[in-house]
């Protein structure tokens, strides 16, 4: 390695071109690359509106701890054609590396850049087959400059393509290496080089958030999954399609989302761990089947991949806005489960927490990961099987199948749940008030008693979720006078904002929240007590958190909410932080409806094109519209 | 189980239905066809939507899962995919299936899921009390009963649908007609029913007395078919369901093919192999 | 009228037996009578879950003034059999009047009430043609007993057998005249009458909340109606099928409510304006069609006869408890208007204001009725059609049509709606974020600006509101400390329970709110200012409005809840006022869910029989199933 | 409006349909049918509900409804109950047809509702990026372009719909098919089923050709009714839509009968005649 750059140990690098350029892989393979070298890796993608062609971007975060988001700028910028340079450029770094085809025509966006052109189109074009190996080319060539050994990219091209033969598999080495043999005289160019070392400890995986679900339902002992498809959930049910078979599971594409529901309630009431996805769409049409599993006391999760909405929405841009659905959806009183991931691994622990928590209380169990996390990838460390608790129903006993009741009243409101076939009983579910026995009453105090039973079920969970403690997460000053609560996939960027704010001695306390319905009111007590400030900061138009906590807890919280389409980033997280501190970060005035105004709640103004802009830069890269 | 006779298959709760409704009849059939295949009351599950009808369940000793309105088939398809030895069963009414339901019978008879599917057809919604029902007859004299409903006061403006011809045409390997006045036939016809492999309709003719007594007008048009038709030929079948002015009462068609549990189970063998093992740690392992 | 009795003012009287019996006339005839008569009535029923026979009641207030509510005990029960005797005789006051059929076993439950005993079903066999004939026999009892004119009963039994011939008539005349006879020697034993005077001035009607909603859509220039029948709000589709036609409307029973709601945003889109209704269950399934009225902003009203859930649950009970799923039902943040209606006037006033806010806003509207209010009937004065404002739908000038943007951003976030046909312009509506046009756009800029024009309206709406003044009602004492916030049906049992209060010297200033989202905020501000304690009664099982006040508004309120199936009673509530103001009531300890214990949520204790038990004998009088 | 020629109806909005699909074609045709029937945008909706088909309404000149994935078929519906006067156009593809909207199309074709319903059927969900549809070939070889799809990777456990026979059983009063290769005698097809009084319905082959590609399947499957055929004859119009082997193109069937339009004008003379006159007085009088 040269000793004349600086070792760094966490970039940015983004790959911008054309879906038919083949962009993603160049992005997945320096990814993976660096993971295999024992680096953690964090990844978002941004495909085109266009089934083919269309700008679409990659953007790799690499560094020796996890990156917990997809950061703020850009440390170096690969361009691919001159329509994804102007798409993007904002987004790099006053005095990041800018790496592009002569194609592009720079503009002094950039003018602090380190501009290194390589004419990956020619390069491929002339001496390796043609211009699909373009993105080879740029792969080798970002390899030559950032000093990376040639031999961790070359198996990937053997294990993707090997298939293909021989002359395929030439061409793309070839590419690789005329990219890397360019890049060597220019090298020197680049100021800085990856931190590099030796593997860690533990085996580490990549994952995509959708694949950690898939796996974390496995794990959970999934046998039923029945879905529709719907961007951005479809890879759940399609990974399941290929993988569950083999563990005795059944997958099914069946006509609508009403009835993915329904047989997942079917599968559910028959014995068997059964699960749905969705986005929010889909959830909308659940909702009467939702409360039906509320009544008749069925376990199921529900996957709900959220998108932007409301209505058909923004199907490839990110928003946490079902949270109201999945906490108030359904008529009349119907307690359920919502938790949301913040990351790729808790795609898969927390979804082995929703299949326990459903079937601990016989609920329905909303689980709502969002459009960032489905296409996000990230590197972590292999699960240890042997370590997850799996929680199964309760099931009657010997004693309990004397005198069947499915729906005795007891303390915790749980009552044995029968297995058609294997206890030797019946009895019926419905969605009527009904008896302990589960024929029809809608006497009051079978109303009443029932009712009250429902509920118990939800204090059941929280003494579960308090217990384990691992459904809430603190993080930053302790004892700071301004916190914030987070939730979904905002914990990694307000965990950045507050390391950087803490640089500049601003102290923030954060709790990031996994179980959304119930709350723990005992650790969110405990957290605002004493506080100047709480802020929740979320990812809607209203508040919905913010909304849901004063609702249930009868406190009062201020709200903090972007709705644009896209995450957070950490360094206008900062600047909000700064503001709380009294800084004047230069803000643009909110604005005001009438329920951010009552609520007085503070928005993200739309980003501005420029070194501020990444979102608006990224919005144009990613203005895709799959639904 | 040890044997059980028909009566044995009733439990404790009192039917709602008014005196002389046709789903007493009904109920009374699907006794004698349990008694009569020995069904097991413990193995098996009967599932409904919501109407006077879909209250069936209720009333017979037997899992069951009284469902929301509409959704008996998915409910049920569900049951049977997560365990394919447990006997399930599907009732509800003309409204559950044709109306708010309808979206569903395509697809569970295309699947060929092995259940069995009786809709009480009385033409017309019973439980919500004489709104039109998708099978109501029309002004023209197509189907049973027309009359003004609360609903239609003025006159029908939909032509009423063909149950028998939908099914066919969705590809249901099994397709029949029974009436609530001739119970014999009807119990033989369940257990025809429920011991065909693969996805079984019967429509079952079963008058609401209150808001659409249609006995007379059924008694007049039913022929059963006892052995004047083969079941085997599909144009046939589709010919006696064209004959809107008669009831064919039996089987129309009945043909086995793959259902939907031989093609998942079929489809075991094609996973990939490692991964058959089920070992989740190797799957895992993929992902370094 | 005999001077030896009291005059009374606010007479209840309940008319309970079999379905079959026809006790349902009885006590429609009777309240229709008197009525005429000048008095004003309010009556509630309730039918048995058998389509024939089973026990059923009919309940009629008659009083100088409207009657606030049903009230809490009887004055005057009139049982036609032994079982509907112990089903209801809990309800009657220890000094009560009984009248019965010498087939109820009166036991000392009614040890001092006056006991009058009639042959009803002899007489009707013997002399008046059958038994058919009983509930006439029964109403002309009732009639002599408290001296209420022959000739107002005899027209009603033309009125309603007319057509059925001579013998008909007779037999009922015959009973009626029986009826009368019997009772003559009897009447000094009961120690009231009702008090009478001339005609009030205006015109007076009997409505039922049904018949009240259906008119005020006619009022309203109601074009389309589609709807799929539910109970309890199927009457509604049922009275618009025999009614609209004449209008020019069109009204069509669809084949489900997402093709009802489908339906009715077609119409809307043509230019016309549209309804529907349906009760909880549909709204569940017409939330993802809400979303898109929100989203592509199209006028609709959605009324929803709310009844008690959740799922099928409790189809002919009351409950108050899909507020929750009217204002969050949806995916992303979709605003949506909700109101509520109070009492039967309501149903037509705020009808007409729901098309209003609707076609105003250009937003989906939902209104909550309930099942209390959909079968209860009262009497009001006729409405002077005349007073009423009618609000129309902006649609675009000539000026507008140059250079037509249908969702053109402006102050009030309302934008012209151009018609198909009439407006030669043309333009796309989509559930897809969009530009000003309707053409797709998912830019952050585009999603920001939309998502503030739509919930702009919002605003638009509250001034609206407030400018009007009809939105919020105050009662009670206005500087008093304790208050209470109510909504739905529950306002006249509290404005009764605040009237017996003040008799006690204890005072409650209560706020009615009929708009609920968007909420009257300064109203609510303005009002709640001061106030020691403030409480929000409902009927629901997790304080719904309650949560709602904290969640927009960022206050923090007291629960009260009541979820059995059965409405508050005056007398309740006044126990609950006794107990704010300090009275111990003997109030069993409430029970404590989480939610409900992290709201410090108090609940009405399940009703026991006797006395104080009329919600527990009601609910035996009306265990029925209709769904 | 003066005459258009066919090109004047495109927007501005470029189609983001891939190079090659055949959704370019039923747009072109369409145009032409626009242009030869001299249709008013201003006084013409096209409903679509969500798929890559149904970003059609967005590239016409006219009013567009682009709904929710399903209810195409009730939103138009809607429309023309509004307002008799419009054109009323559906447009969908087979996922929002015959998957998540099959519920809705029996009532739509039963009512006779006047409008003309065009499913682009690519037997594939393209917008999803190729998931299996109810169109999608089965295993054993029913249908087209059998693939194994991300959703059933191992195989196929569902036979296909066929669209014609079923909205021939659903009564519908307009019964044809087109092909996107074959644009003019497609657009001619528009022209017939938009001129036909009633319901109805036009099932365009339109390959997907990214995740589906037919186009060589099809090309030999293909042949034209012209002429041959007797468009009222129902049985024949069921046979020639059972010859799963051929697909025929052209008009299967057309009869005209009453519209729900006609039938909801009808009942005017039906109410009751003091209420004719609309006046709210002296009906809310009756409540006295
Ligand atoms: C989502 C929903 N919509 C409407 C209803 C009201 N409802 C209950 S049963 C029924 C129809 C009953 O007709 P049918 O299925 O023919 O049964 P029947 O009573 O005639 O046996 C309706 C509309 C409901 N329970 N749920
Ligand atoms: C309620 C709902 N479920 C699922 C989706 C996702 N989705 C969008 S289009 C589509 C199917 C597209 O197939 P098709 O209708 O055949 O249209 P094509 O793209 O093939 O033209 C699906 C499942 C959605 N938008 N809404
Ligand atoms: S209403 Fe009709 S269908 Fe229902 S129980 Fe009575 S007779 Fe039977
Ligand atoms: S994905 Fe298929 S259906 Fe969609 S635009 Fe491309 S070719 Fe056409
Ligand atoms: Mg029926
Ligand atoms: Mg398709």
């Amino acid at each position: 390695m040269d000793e004349l750059h600086h070792i760094v140990n966490d970039v940015i690098v983004r790959f911008a071109g054309d879906g038919g350029e083949g962009v993603i892989t160049t992005g997945e393979f320096f990814g993976l690359a660096l993971a295999r070298s024992g680096l953690d890796i964090f990844k978002v993608t941004s495909l085109p509106a266009e089934i083919k062609g269309g700008p679409a971007m990659i953007q790799v975060r690499v560094g020796e701890e996890p990156p917990k988001s997809q950061g703020s700028f850009l440390d170096i910028l690969v361009c691919f054609n001159n329509e994804v340079y102007h798409l993007n450029k904002a987004d790099l770094k006053p005095n990041g590396v800018l790496i592009y085809d002569p194609d592009c025509e720079i503009d002094e966006t950039n003018a602090d850049a380190t501009k290194i052109e390589i004419p990956l189109t020619e390069i491929a074009k002339k001496e390796a087959g043609g211009a699909l190996s373009k993105n080879m080319v740029a792969l080798g060539a970002i390899g030559g400059l950032l000093d990376i050994e040639a031999e961790l990219f070359e198996p990937l091209v053997h294990a993707r393509w090997g298939k293909k033969g021989e002359k395929v598999i030439g061409n793309n080495l070839a590419a690789l290496r005329l990219g890397r043999d360019f890049a060597q005289n220019l090298k020197h160019l680049v100021p800085f080089r990856i931190q590099r070392h030796p593997h860690k400890g533990a085996q580490v995986i990549q994952l995509g958030g959708n694949d950690a679900i898939a796996l974390g339902s496995i794990a959970s002992g999934l046998s039923v999954f029945a879905g529709y498809p719907i961007t951005p959930a479809s890879t759940i049910l399609e990974k399941l399609a290929v993988m569950l078979p083999s563990f005795g599971g059944k997958v099914m594409q069946v006509e609508d989302e009403i009835a993915a529901l329904g047989c997942v309630l079917g599968a559910s009431y028959a014995g068997y761990k059964a699960a749905t996805s969705t986005s929010g769409p889909g959830v909308s049409l659940m909702v009467e089947e939702i409360g039906l599993a509320s009544m008749a006391e069925i376990p199921c999760v529900i996957f709900d991949a959220q998108r932007g909405g409301p209505s058909t929405g923004l199907p490839t841009k990110e928003e946490q806005s079902d949270l109201n659905l999945a906490i108030y959806g359904g008529h009349g009183d119907s307690p359920r489960i919502v938790l949301a991931p913040a990351n790729v691994r808790d795609c898969f622990d927390l979804t082995i927490e929703a299949f326990n928590l459903s079937e601990m209380c016989q609920m329905p169990t909303l689980f709502l990961t969002d459009f960032y996390l489905a296409q996000a990838a990230a590197t972590t460390p292999e699960p240890d099987l042997s370590s997850y608790e799996i929680i199964n129903r309760l099931r009657p006993t010997a004693e309990d199948l004397k005198d069947y009741k499915r729906f005795k009243l007891t303390e915790s409101g749980v009552s044995p749940m029968a297995k058609p076939y294997d206890d030797a009983t019946f009895y019926i579910a419905t969605g009527l008030e009904h008896n302990e026995i589960g024929n029809p009453d809608i006497s009051p105090a079978a109303h009443r008693k029932m009712s009250d039973k429902r509920h118990q079920k939800l204090q059941t969970a929280i003494d579960y979720a308090e217990k384990k403690g691992t459904f809430a997460r603190q993080y930053g000053d302790p004892e700071a006078d301004i916190a914030v609560i987070t939730w979904g996939s905002t914990e990694g960027a307000m965990q950045e904002a507050i390391d950087l704010a803490a640089r500049q001695d601003l102290s923030v306390a954060q709790l990031h929240l996994l179980l959304l319905n119930p709350l723990p009111d005992q650790t969110i007590f405990e957290f605002i007590k004493n506080r100047k400030r709480i802020i929740v900061a979320e990812l809607n138009y209203t508040g919905q958190l913010a909304q849901r906590l004063r609702a249930a807890l009868n406190i009062q919280v201020e709200s903090f909410t972007k709705c644009t389409g896209q995450p957070f980033t950490p360094y206008e997280l900062l600047k909000q932080i700064m503001f709380y501190h009294g800084w004047d970060t230069g803000q643009s005035e909110p604005v005001l409806s009438q329920i951010a105004r009552v609520q007085k709640q503070r928005q993200a103004p739309v980003p501005a094109p420029g070194h501020e802009g990444q979102d608006a830069a990224m919005a144009g890269a990613v203005a895709v519209s799959r639904i | 189980m040890p044997f059980m006779p028909p009566k044995e298959y009733k439990t404790e709760a009192k039917p709602i239905w008014c005196p002389g409704c046709g789903d007493f009849a009904v109920l009374a059939a699907l006794y004698q066809a349990f008694s009569a295949l020995d069904i097991d009351p413990t193995k098996t599950v009967i599932v409904s939507g919501i109407g006077c009808s879909s209250r069936l369940p209720v009333f017979v000793k037997s899992y069951g899962f009284h469902t929301v309105h509409g959704r008996t088939l998915p409910v049920a398809t569900g049951i049977k995919l997560a365990n394919p030895e447990l006997t399930v069963l599907a009732m509800g009414g003309d409204g559950d299936a044709f109306a708010i339901g309808g979206g569903h019978i395509p697809h569970a008879a295309r699947r060929n899921v092995d259940i069995t599917y009786i809709v009480m057809d009385n033409f017309i919604y019973g439980l919500t009390k004489g709104q039109t029902s998708p099978t109501t007859g029309s002004q023209e004299g197509t189907g049973h009963g027309f009359k003004l409903t609360p609903t239609n006061p003025h006159g029908q403006w939909e032509e009423p649908l063909n149950p028998l011809a939908m099914l066919l045409t969705y590809g249901a390997s099994f397709v029949a007609r029974g009436y609530s006045a001739k119970p014999k036939p009807l119990a033989e016809v369940y257990q025809a029913a429920i011991r065909h492999k693969g996805f079984s309709f019967v429509q079952v003719l079963s008058p609401c007395v209150v808001f659409n007594k249609t006995y007379d007008e059924l008694d007049a048009a039913i022929i059963p078919l006892e052995g004047k038709h083969d079941t085997s030929d599909f144009r046939a079948a589709m010919d006696l369901a064209w004959d809107t002015q008669t009831e064919h009462l039996g089987i129309f068609y009945q043909k086995e093919r793959p259902t939907l549990t031989d093609r998942m189970a079929a489809i075991g063998t094609k996973s990939n192999p490692e991964q058959r093992a089920g070992d989740l740690s190797k799957l895992i392992a993929k992902y370094r």
